[in-house]
Formats: structure tokens, sequence, C-alpha cells
């Protein structure tokens, strides 16, 4: 008796679907509903940026920044100016540092609600979803009065702040930090508690430290596996040694620890965004910077903990205006090496669940 | 074709428009296509969280009927192109567009896909996604804001539902 | 402290790789060249004490006459941080790929080569990422001269992956 | 006191007195053409029931998808937006028809057509009121069940007829879960049909004057409700059209008014399914008389409805391989053990009661 083998099926998923977050396009071969191999396709938001930054100048290469990770643009900034002002050499003043973490830990919470938001949205969480970009726009608020920009912010310069956030600022800031330990209850009452999402996430998708650390994962993704890495403590950028906060390290390995850990992490923004507005002092935001940004030769590697992972930047410059080479390390594009591997076995329900949790933006993917 | 068939065509074209049943037909699909633009679910960057927002509590696109956002575009009426449209997406983006049934519209939402945007000098960037796709409103701005997005659809909603005007607006007449 | 570590070790290895070693804020470079790429990166992975064995980055860098790939390396388990480079020809770039040393190196060596056209041997699928297959050149070479607005808008027919 | 009750009365009786005046028209009210007239008259109440419910349900389910997610919902056109849908259902009919190169024509054209069927066949058999049903037949509750189940075919042939991988995904999937659900929905009606000894929907109705079957089966009532909502394809078991894994199922392919007729379909079956809910479990057309039975009916239909889509608009969606695990492994042995304590219940019943 001669076993009869099926084909197996070939599903074209993206550019244009629901749940790819962008232009991610991914070929999965499928044996009934099971994937057996998944082909990743990127580049379709492939926009030349390290090419663009070339030919610009480095203030006029901030607004691009903005566009990588665009839910969270003040954190791209902040990599950036950072690394021309260590490239530099420029101290930046205290109050534009606070200011830099504040805006930071806000776009961190924003991104994570988002994460919150499409991981729920990618189940047909349509509440949970809403609930989430609900509390989002407070933080586009807090945005738009200071900059006058809700999404992509490019509120930072080099050697420092491009503005003072205005009065109402702060007790807007103030009220939003109050209220979200009941918001987190919120999505997880209705999202992250609920049996069926459990059910979903628990247990999907295992990513085993051994594996996350030789697929160079960053960001929540590799905390999720139970390695306590974060480039806010490893490698303490700005001012964040000043300040008393925990790294949410979650051992599961699973869908479900890859998003729950984002709301830790967003209890941990808080704690930093309450020191931060209790700390921080008066003074100019703007340091001494010349007209003309012209940095000395010589190269330059810095990284910061993005919401998604770490995102870095490698500037050689050649002593003009503008740089000879400037590399820009995406947390997600390197993150999404893992979900061939992980998502082999898994069902194409789950297939779109782990894919929701890497928290790819395809912004910062294709650059 | 000589001058009289000319003629006659005109004035067959008239009596088409004096046709009360047509006309009237006509302004109710017209009526009902302004109102109910279901957009597919294309999010191609930094727009699409605008458009996300759009769709979301605070300024809720339903308001005006808009928000069944539809994953086929086999049942979408309207095309928001959201965000930057790369050479390598160009010519799926068109196949999308001939995926929708007529009659369809589409929307260029945000800078990149006006005209390039801030990308337009990239090796990888189509200027414009008016250079493949047949665009009836622009949206300035980059991202629009949800506000704009809204005011865009209602523009569309008034070319829609005023063919005729639009028409005399084209000519500046 | 760790950086004399570091740096002792460091100054081992780039003698045994025929490297140079420079400093440059703080962060130790290797120069090395591509043939000794592996010796190096492995080397590099298993210092005692301060291992260098997380990748970060791995890019290209066109230098105008010569042909770089950099490679960024830590550890999750402390300070240390470490920047290799390795040299190559401009025209023909051939460099052997990480990817046996780190998985993680795949979509970085593919981009690499989509970007700078640097062949990396033993790379299990270098096909270009970004670009679509039949694009002509490497968009981040210096030499690499963006067509015209009227050319680029020229949209191609075909589909991709059809 | 006594004017009240009359007109209580004649409301209830509305319909019947309007029946019995049609009949009284022609010469033998119980002749052949009596009996056409009567049935062609039932058949376009039914066809009326089913898109009029479509047209509302659709523009409630936004409204309740703004209500759970804390917006107003489509309130723009006419008063409070209940034009919506209106301007909804006019567009689908101007649209284009497209029928794909590869698709298989003929498949690919009726399945819309027999969906929006299904309903009306249904529909025909439930009493709206006392004595009130369009056709009754003493098998109603087997009817019903064997007619919903055509659906299932109707998906697959849409997902087999459009040539489309999605397609063909979200046909096979609703193959399996809706032939899965099948058993417990009917097991779990069976209890009801132990205790009144009929299959027809109007001694079902009859026997719950005093107290509403929920009271007495409530396990049957959560089965049914679960095994319904699958039956139904709306989440969290909405497998079939899963927007974000299958784009639109088996519909992906349909356009304008053929994917219209679907839509009215599965709006019509989730009336059929909330009006077969509240008459087997919340008494039907029974309540206090203040108000006419069919008015108490749709109550509790409206009631139903509204439980489904605010379940739909707040629940992930399941996994398919949970949802075989909750059909096989946990609906079908506790339906089983429901029809085991009914049995029971009725011996002790008997037993207490008879001596």
């Amino acid at each position: 008796m001669s076993i009869e083998k099926t084909e197996e099926l070939i599903l074209n998923m993206g550019p244009q679907h629901p749940s790819m977050h962008g232009l991610f396009r991914m070929v999965v071969h499928l044996a009934g509903e099971t994937v057996t191999n998944i082909e990743p396709k990127l580049g379709y938001l492939h926009r030349g940026m390290e090419k663009l930054a070339e030919s610009r100048t480095y203030s006029q290469f901030i607004p691009y920044t903005d566009r990588l990770d665009y839910l969270a643009s003040p954190h791209n900034n902040w990599a950036y100016v950072q690394t021309v002002e260590k490239l530099m050499g420029v101290e930046i003043p205290e109050r534009a540092e606070y200011l830099r973490v504040i805006f930071g830990e806000l776009a961190r919470i924003a991104s994570h609600q988002v994460c919150i938001a499409s991981t729920a949205l990618d189940m047909a969480g349509w509440s949970a979803w809403s609930y989430a970009f609900r509390d989002r726009e407070r933080i586009c608020d807090m945005y738009e009065m200071t900059a006058g920009s809700r999404l992509t912010v490019n509120i930072m310069r080099i050697g420092g702040m491009s503005a003072e956030p205005p009065e109402e600022f702060w007790p807007a800031l103030q009220s939003f930090l109050d209220d979200t330990p009941e918001m987190l209850e919120e999505y997880y009452g209705i999202f992250f508690g609920n049996e069926i999402a459990m059910g979903r996430l628990k247990n999907v998708g295992i990513l085993t430290k051994e594996m996350a650390e030789n697929l160079s994962i960053t960001g929540p993704v590799l905390r999720a596996s139970g390695v306590d890495y974060d480039v806010r403590k490893a490698d303490p950028y700005s001012i964040y040694d000043r300040f008393d906060f925990d790294v949410p390290v979650r051992t599961g390995c699973d869908s479900y620890d890859r998003t729950i850990i984002r709301m830790d992490e967003i209890v941990e923004s808080i704690k930093i965004i309450k020191q931060a507005v209790r700390d921080i002092p008066g003074g100019p935001i703007m340091a001494k910077v010349p007209k003309v940004i012209k940095p000395p030769v010589g190269e330059v590697y810095h990284r910061v903990e993005n919401p998604k992972g770490e995102l870095g930047f490698y500037i050689v410059s050649d002593g003009t205006t503008k740089p000879t080479r400037l590399r820009i390390r995406p947390a997600t594009f390197i993150n999404l090496q893992m979900l061939p591997i992980v998502a082999k076995g898994w069902k194409i329900q789950d297939v779109v669940a782990i894919f929701a949790t890497l928290d790819a933006v395809l912004g910062e993917v294709d650059k | 074709m000589d001058v009289a068939s000319e003629k006659r065509l005109r004035e067959e074209e008239t009596l088409i428009e004096k046709n009360v049943l047509v006309t009237t037909i006509d302004k109710a699909l017209n009526w009902a296509r302004g109102h109910s633009f279901w957009p597919v679910t294309l999010g191609l960057a930094c727009c699409a969280i605008e458009m996300m927002a759009t769709g979301g509590p605070r300024y809720d696109i339903s308001r005006f009927g808009y928000e069944v956002f539809r994953a086929s575009p086999r049942q979408a009426d309207v095309m928001i192109v959201a965000g930057t449209c790369t050479r390598k997406m160009a010519p799926l983006l068109r196949r999308i567009y001939d995926q929708m049934p007529e009659p369809k519209w589409v929307i260029a939402m945000g800078s990149c896909a006006n005209a390039g945007g801030p990308f337009v000098d990239s090796y990888s960037m189509l200027a414009g996604v008016d250079k493949i796709l047949p665009v009836d409103v622009y949206i300035p701005g980059c991202p629009p804001r949800p506000e704009s997005l809204i005011y865009g659809l209602l523009q569309l909603q008034y070319k829609v539902s005023n063919p005729a005007k639009v028409r005399l607006m084209r000519h500046g007449k | 402290m760790e950086n004399k570590v570091l740096s002792r070790y460091v100054d081992e290895l780039a003698s045994q790789v025929n490297g140079v070693v420079e400093e440059s804020f703080g962060v130790l470079v290797l120069k090395v060249q591509a043939t000794y790429i592996i010796e190096a990166l492995t080397g590099a992975k298993n210092f005692p004490d301060v291992p260098c064995d997380f990748l970060h980055d791995l890019c290209g860098v066109d230098s105008g006459d010569h042909i770089e790939v950099v490679y960024q390396l830590s550890s999750l388990h402390g300070p240390q941080l470490l920047r290799v480079k390795a040299t190559m020809d401009h025209e023909n770039p051939v460099i052997d790929s990480a990817t046996r040393i780190w998985e993680g190196a795949n979509y970085l060596e593919r981009e690499a080569y989509d970007m700078f056209g640097i062949k990396f041997k033993g790379h299990p699928n270098l096909k270009r990422i970004y670009m679509w297959d039949d694009f002509e050149g490497y968009p981040l070479r210096k030499d690499y001269v963006t067509e015209p607005i009227e050319v680029r808008n020229v949209v191609r027919t075909r589909i991709e992956g059809e | 006191m006594e004017t009240l009750n009359y007109l209580l009365e004649t409301l209830n009786n509305l319909f019947l007195i309007i029946a019995d005046a049609i009949r009284g028209l022609f010469a033998d009210p119980q002749s052949v053409w009596a009996n056409l007239t009567m049935n062609v008259i039932n058949f376009i109440i039914v066809v009326i029931i089913v898109v009029l419910a479509a047209l509302i349900l659709i523009l409630l389910e936004r409204k309740v998808a703004g209500w759970t997610s804390q917006r107003p919902g489509p309130n723009r056109l006419g008063p409070r937006g209940w034009f919506q849908t209106i301007a909804d259902a006019l567009k689908l009919m101007g649209k284009e028809d497209v029928t794909p190169a590869g698709a298989d024509k003929l498949i690919f054209k009726i399945a819309p057509m027999i969906i929006f069927c299904l309903p009306m066949m249904t529909l025909a058999v439930i009493p709206y009121g006392k004595d009130m049903a369009p056709i009754n037949i003493d098998l109603g509750i087997l009817y019903f069940v064997a007619i919903s189940s055509i659906s299932t075919l109707c998906f697959l042939m849409a997902g087999w007829g459009s040539n489309n991988k999605y397609s063909l995904l979200g046909g096979m999937r609703a193959v399996a879960q809706m032939i899965s659900y099948e058993i417990p929905l009917l097991f779990s009606l069976l209890g009801v049909v132990m205790i009144t000894q009929s299959f027809n929907l109007g001694v079902i109705v009859e026997a719950q004057g005093t107290i509403p079957f929920i009271v007495l089966q409530p396990l049957a009532f959560v089965i049914f409700m679960i095994a319904g909502l699958a039956e139904l394809n709306r989440a969290p078991f909405d497998l079939v059209e899963a927007d974000q894994e299958v784009v639109a199922g088996p519909f992906t392919e349909y356009t304008g008014l053929r994917w219209g007729l679907f839509f009215l379909g599965e709006y019509g079956n989730m009336t059929a399914m909330s009006a077969l809910a509240a008459t087997v479990f919340l008494g039907g057309w029974q309540g206090p008389a203040f108000l006419p039975g069919y008015v108490w009916f749709f109550m509790k239909v409206g009631v139903m409805i509204f439980m489904m889509m605010w379940v739909r608009w707040t629940f992930p969606r399941i996994r398919i391989d949970h949802l075989m695990h909750l059909a096989w492994k946990v609906l079908l042995p506790l339906s089983i053990v429901n029809i085991l304590l009914t049995g029971l219940g009725i011996y002790i019943y008997r037993f207490v009661m008879g001596g």
C-alpha cells in the first residue's frame, strides 16, 4: 500500500493583509491549518533612509528618524541626536535631559499601547483595540501641545529640545499618570484576562533563551524569554542611572509573556516619568551648538532601548556637514528573524498572533 | 464622424439626461455612494496609524458610516493610500486598485502618497501615487491629522454626490 | 577595569589574525582583513571573562577605495563592547558568512548584500532582501547614482515573486 | 376595564383577524385558492421580516460596536444615523459585479442565492404569536436545524467556487466548524423535546405558559447559545470569515449585491437562530398580558440578538483546535449529560406526581 502524500498549500499573506501591520509579506506553507514553513518577504516600505542620510545635513536627518519607528518617534529622535552629540562631544542642559526622558517614556507607553491594541485586533478583540487607542490619544495630545504634531513629533534637536512644554502640559501629564493603573486593569480585564486570549497566547510560539541570544533578539521579546537585558540598565545613556526602576523580565518565552511584558513596562515607564517630573530642574533646554553642525572625523555607534528593542545608530563622519555613512540598526528587523523559526508547527491563527506580539513596525523593518 | 450624426448623438445625450427615471436613480445611487465609502484596509506607513486613529474612539469615522474597513478589495469602494508607496509596492498597489469593483475612488493621504514627501529623491521611491492611480482627493500633511482625513472623505462625498457641480468646478465655470 | 581586560584579549586576538586595534569613543575597534573574519569573530565570542558573544549589528560601509563590514559586538551579561571591521576589495567584496556563529546575522548579511553587493560565503539564502530581484546596482555604494525621477516613476509591470 | 381587555384581545389577535378577513373574501375560506393566497401573503411577510431584520440589524451591529468601543457609531445620515444601512444597501446594488476569471461560475453565482433563501425557510415555522406560525409543522425543530445546516454547503460552495486560497480555507473551516456544532445544537434541544414530547414549536411555546424552559434547562440553553453562535459563524467563532487570517473567508471574491446577499443571509440566520432560542427557551410569545404576544416575541428575539452582538465585539477569536476541542470534548458530553438529567428529572417528576 502506498502512502498518498498531500500537497501543501502555499498561501501568500500580504503585503496588503489586515494582520500584516503595514507592508509585510510572508509566504506561508500550510498542511491543513498547520504551518510548515514561512518565508518572510520584506522591502515593500524600503525608502532608502541610509542613502538619503548621505545627502542630508545632520540636522536635516532628524525628521527622517521620526518615520523609522513611527509609533515611538521621540525615541528615535533621541537615539539619533545623542549619537551626533556623542560624536561632537556636546553636553546638553539638565532640563533637556529630563524632558527627553519624559517624552521618551511617553513614547514607550504609546508604542506599547499600540502593540497591545494590535495584538488584540489581530485576535478580533475589537474593544481592547479601541480602549488602547482611546488612551493613546492622550499621549498624542501631549505631543501636540508641545511640538504641534501628533505622530511624527520631531521634538529633539542636536543639543537639546525644540520646544518647552506649555503650562497645560504638566496637569495633562499628571492626570494621565494617575489614570494609567486603571487603564492597565481595563486592558487586562477585557483582553489579557480573557480565557480565549490566554488559550491562544499561552505556550504558543516558544522562543527559548539560547535561541533569542543566538538570533540577536532585543527588547521586550528578549526579556520575555528570560534574559535580563535592557540598555537603560546595561549601558545607561542619558540620565537613566538616576532613576529607580526595574526591568521586567518574564520567563514564559511564549506569546502571552511577550505581550504582557509590555504592560509591565508601562508600569515602569510611569515610575520613571513620575521621578523625572519630581526632579526636573529649570533652565535652558538648548545647549550652545554651532549653527552648522560639523562633527569631527570619526565614527560612533550609539544604542538606546527603543520600545521595540535596541535601536542603534552608527555614524561615520568625514568632518563635513553630511555623514559619510549612517547606519540604522533596526530592532524589529532583526527580531523578525525569529518568526519562521518560532511559528513552525503552529496554526495559521497563531502565526498572526505571534507576528503581532513581535510588535514589528514596518517603517523600522524596511527603513 | 460627420456633423449631423454628432448633433444627433448630442440630442440623444440631452434626451437621456432629461429622462426622469435614469437621473433619479443616478441621484439616489450617488447619494448612497457618497454616504457609504468602505475603505480597503491598506496601511502603507506612518499615515496608517493616523488612519487607525481616525477609526478609533476619539475621531470615530463611523459617524459618517465610513468605518467598514474591508480587508478584501472586492468589497471596498475607496482606497486610502495611507503612506509611502515604494517602487516595489507600486505594481501591487495598482493590482489592488484593479481588484476593486467600479465605482471606486482613491484618496492619497499624506505627502508621500501625494508627491513623494521627504523621500522624493530616494532610489526606491515612487514620487506620488498619481503616477499609477487616478487620485480623487489629495490630503496634505506628514502625516495628516485624523480631521484632515475626515475632511478629505467629506470632500470626496461632495464630489460623488454632486457630479454636475464638480464637473463645472473643474472647467472653471 | 573590564576595558583593560578586554583590551588585553583584543590585543592578543589582533596578533593572531594580523589585525590592528584602535580606540574610538571608548570602544575598541579591531581591524582585520576579510579572510580572517571568522577567526576574529570566533575569538571575540570566546574571550574568557569578557565574551563578546552578542552580535548587535552588521553593516557594510563604503569608504571609497574599499568596502568594510562592521560588526558591533557586545554581551548580554556585561558592559563590554567591541567593534570588528573587515576590509575588502571594492570591486569584488567577498567575505565569510557569520551565520554559522550567530544565526542572527542572516538578515543583516542579506541586507549588506542588497545594499553593497558584499558576497557572504556560506550564507544559507543570499538574496536581495529590500529591493526587488532584478534591481540593478547596489544603492548604498558611493558610486551608485540614483535614477532621475522620470525614470523612477515608470512603474514596473512585472510583479515580483510571480 | 372590559373595553381595555377587549382592546388587548383584539390587538393580540390582530393578525389572525386580518387573516380571517382575507380568507373571508373567498367564497369557500378553506378552498385551494384561499390557502394559496394565504401562503403567498405569509411568504411575503417572511421576506419582509428577513430584509427588515437585516437592514435594522446591520445598523444595530454598528451601533453596538460603537457602544462597546466607546464611540457613537453612525449618526450622520438621517435621524441618529438610521438611514445609514439604506445608503449601504443602495450602494451595494450599484456596484460592479465581478466574477473572477478562474471561478467555477455556476457555483460561485448560486451560493449567495441559496444562503439568502435559508432564513426565509427557517423563519416560516416560527410561531410569532398564538397560532401565528406561517407554517405549522409537527417536526418544526428538526426542520429548522436541517434547513439551517444547508448554509454549510453554501459556504463551501462559495469557498470552492471563488478559486481563491483564502476562500477555500474559509470554506473548509466552515464545514469543519458547522458540522461539529450541529450535534450539540440539536442535542441541547432534545431536553425540551423530551419534556414537551413534541417537535412542534407551537406546542413547545404553549408548554411554557407558566415557566420558560430556560429555568428547567439552563445547561441546555448555554450549550444552545454557544453552539448557535458557532453555527452562525459569529465571533468568537467567526473563523470562517476571520478578517485577520483569511481576509474575508468564502466571501473574499464576492462584490456588490452578491456579497450583500451573504450579509442578508447572515443576519437573517441570526434572526432565525435568535427566534428559535426565544421560542424554545424563553417562552416565545408567552408573557404578561399587557402586551400582545408578538411584541413579547420580538422583544425576546431582540435581547438574544443584542447578546450575540455584545459577545462579538468583546471577545477575541477562538483558535481552530480549541474550537474543535470545545465542540467534541465539552459541549457534546455536556449535552448528553443534559439529556440524561432531563430523563431522570422527568422520571422523578412522574414518580412524585403520578405515584
